[in-house]
């Protein structure tokens, strides 16, 4: 068993124009920063990418907003990017928002053969429209589909041959469903070690659901808000 | 008339032992510096984390900790991290007692919108409609008026809502008022403010019963 | 924030004739034998027990099973406890048996506030009887619901005061999703550690899943297979 | 004809480099010893374990690491351990490549019975039937015919289902056959056995095109 790929270029090979991709992260933390750099690289256009956000106008997915790679985004929230704002605008992107919970569950529903469930997230809003109702407990809610994509790209802070994954603090955030929800999941870490110098009883993500791994190199790991304290 | 600081602490007087709560970005992150002595509250950022911190020493920032706002953070002792599906597992299945959350605009049924101007740029919602619609304690933070000086707490949305029926109570620059079948009930002023001042700075329907105490901050 | 309560008996405390209880564990592996035992010595009886497993004639729930505390199993999994088959052959003792992954799930569903959801599991069989059926990629799923306890019952290896849990080896099990689904979830632990002791990056169950938390006493961890090999 | 050694050795021909693999209870256990030199195979057991090793040497055997079949076990390096959510989100979500599972009886549309008796006591399907319902290909391992002699290949299953038209192959002590639309397609003879004897032991829709050549264990 061994899943590793020398780098981002050849673990990204077989990602074609207008295909749909997962991105892990959150904000600019936990994204997978390697896997981007060589998408925008190869140049494929068209794609629909789900990640909780689009990135800022020059990092994470801004680089692909940038270069018009990306056809339609599935987000919960896509602000502080000026780039995005004048796509969406514009009519150039295409944007499908939705509840930051419901997208977590519709990915994890994804990797779990999970096709729907009911969630009263939305309800009554705009997020509703179209879609089922049904009252629980005299609460209404509404019916959610499960989301997959052709490739889901996840960043974790260490990985071994095998795809288990850990992560590190709140890095973790989307990476573990979109990892289960990929129909080919390419992970990039920051340390590869040999099996076994993970602790089995404390993987955040099974290996089982990683096809492809690689070490990461010159991680930026760029702070969206620096908030600090005087020390007293 | 109270400004945002005094909102937060007079959200902070309704924490109560033992709760776990989600605080919002803008005003509701403020409360967090208020807590009451002796009052042991855990904060939850959707993000992720239970137990968030303070602000890091200077020098000591981790781009891998921070919280829903994108704000680098720390994890006190005790602290707990997880991913996205947990984090709203916890938020949908009304295990937070409370969510505190700024709004643009109020009904006086309940309503809240607070995620997108039609025509304008459209953040998104983030967490914001599986907050509203999970959690049974819902206090929304915010000035009374905007910034045209039209009032916030309407009879109905015009905005396209984030929720239905779901905010309890609501905290701004100028009272507290609950959400009630009858409309929004006053229960506090703030310090100088007449009921009279809240009277015209709200479109909704409003209950005044009795003498309506001066807030206590 | 104090969990902490001084041993089982007072743990337990609310727990009522009648009541639901989900109990975690897989077969005897991670059950929680101090609550099982302060059960037993309450006598509270006519309860409804949500477990994968019944436990086997003198340990786990044929405890309970055994003194006629128990009015209703909701398990996939039954075998092995001569008593359980006498009272269930003779109708003294409800069954309800549900596929593994669908107990899990709806658990899991239940902690998260998912009232129903869609699987494959069971359909065509009699597990789908009196359920809606519907076609996802033109493959039959059945709609299951979500499962709540009055009290969840669950082992885990350590905790602390807030109620962060982490479980030892495959004694994780059905506890982590369990005390998700608990209106008040009771966790004993076999050691109790200081807030901090656990890594926040590695806990298995976030405190705020649980309500009441305390250090157990006198585990027995029996063994039903035990299975060796020789050294070679 | 084969004994259950046999069925397992001709099983775990069927496996592939790479393969995560969920083996049942009986039969399907003995199949982890046979796997072929240089292939790397993945054991998942559904209490929540993957990357599965051998049993323990005596004196360590761990009350914490049992498999499903509740035997006590060893975890290889590159293990991981999880809970039973996310087992059957392995499972359920096709992550796992093949399944071998014993039964009572199969139907020649790939129909499965393997939980209950009834007016017998009846053990409950444990997995059974997220695995059945969830997998892409399921093998069953099991004899050709019951204790009385009877076929357990059947053009309809007596016994109450596990799941329907979901398997894919079948081994027994007798032979190796798919399941197609016309039936089971008989596609190997245990050593020593004729076709005859096959046809004889299948009350269901048997399929016999060609030579059918003989296993090679």
């Amino acid at each position: 068993m061994n899943k590793i790929f020398n780098n981002a270029d050849e673990a990204i090979a077989g990602i074609k124009d207008d295909m749909t991709l997962m991105l892990g992260g959150f904000g600019l933390c936990g994204i997978p920063e390697n896997s981007i750099a060589a998408l925008v690289n190869k140049g494929v256009t068209g794609l629909t990418c789900i990640s909780n956000n689009a990135g800022v106008d020059d990092f994470g997915l801004g680089l692909l907003l940038q270069k018009r790679q990306i056809k339609k985004m599935i987000s919960s929230y896509v602000g502080e990017n000026d780039e995005f704002e004048r796509q969406m605008l514009s009519g150039e992107l295409e944007v499908d928002l939705i509840p930051q919970g419901s997208l977590a569950a519709r990915c994890q529903a994804g990797g779990a053969g999970v096709p729907a469930f009911f969630t009263p997230a939305g309800y009554g809003t705009e997020v509703a429209v179209g879609k089922e109702v049904r009252y629980f407990d005299g609460k209404p809610h509404i019916l959610e589909s499960a989301l997959t994509a052709d490739f889901a790209i996840v960043k974790a802070w260490k990985g071994d041959r095998f795809g288990n994954l850990i992560f590190k603090g709140t890095a973790r955030n989307f990476n573990p469903v979109m990892a289960m929800a990929g129909k080919i999941t390419i992970a990039e870490v920051e340390e590869m070690v040999e099996p076994g110098e993970l602790d089995p009883n404390f993987i955040h993500l099974p290996g089982v659901f990683v096809q492809r791994i690689f070490q990461g190199v010159n991680y930026e790991k760029r702070i969206e808000q620096r908030t600090v304290r005087e020390k007293v | 008339m109270l400004d945002k600081t005094g909102i937060a602490k007079r959200i902070a007087q309704e924490l109560q032992d033992g709760w776990y709560v989600n605080l919002g970005i803008g005003i509701p992150t403020l409360i967090a510096n208020y807590v009451p002595d002796g009052l042991n509250v855990v904060f939850q950022s959707e993000n992720g984390i239970l137990g968030m911190g303070a602000f890091p020493i200077e020098g000591e920032e981790d781009a891998d900790l921070i919280n829903a706002g994108k704000q680098t953070i720390t994890a006190l002792p005790g602290a707990a991290i997880f991913d996205s599906a947990v984090s709203f597992a916890m938020i949908r299945g009304k295990h937070i007692q409370l969510t505190v959350l700024g709004a643009m605009e109020v009904s006086d049924s309940g309503d809240i919108a607070n995620w997108k101007i039609p025509g304008k740029m459209v953040k998104g919602m983030g967490g914001a409609m599986d907050l509203v619609a999970s959690s049974d304690n819902i206090i929304v933070a915010m000035m009374h008026t905007n910034r045209k000086g039209h009032s916030k707490l309407l009879k109905q949305c015009s905005l396209p809502l984030t929720g239905v029926k779901c905010v309890k109570k609501i905290v701004t620059n100028l009272a507290v008022l609950d959400v009630t079948d009858q409309g929004f009930r006053l229960l506090e002023r703030a310090p100088g403010v007449s009921v009279e001042d809240i009277q015209a700075a709200t479109e909704g329907r409003l209950v005044v019963e009795g003498d309506i105490p001066e807030m206590k901050i």
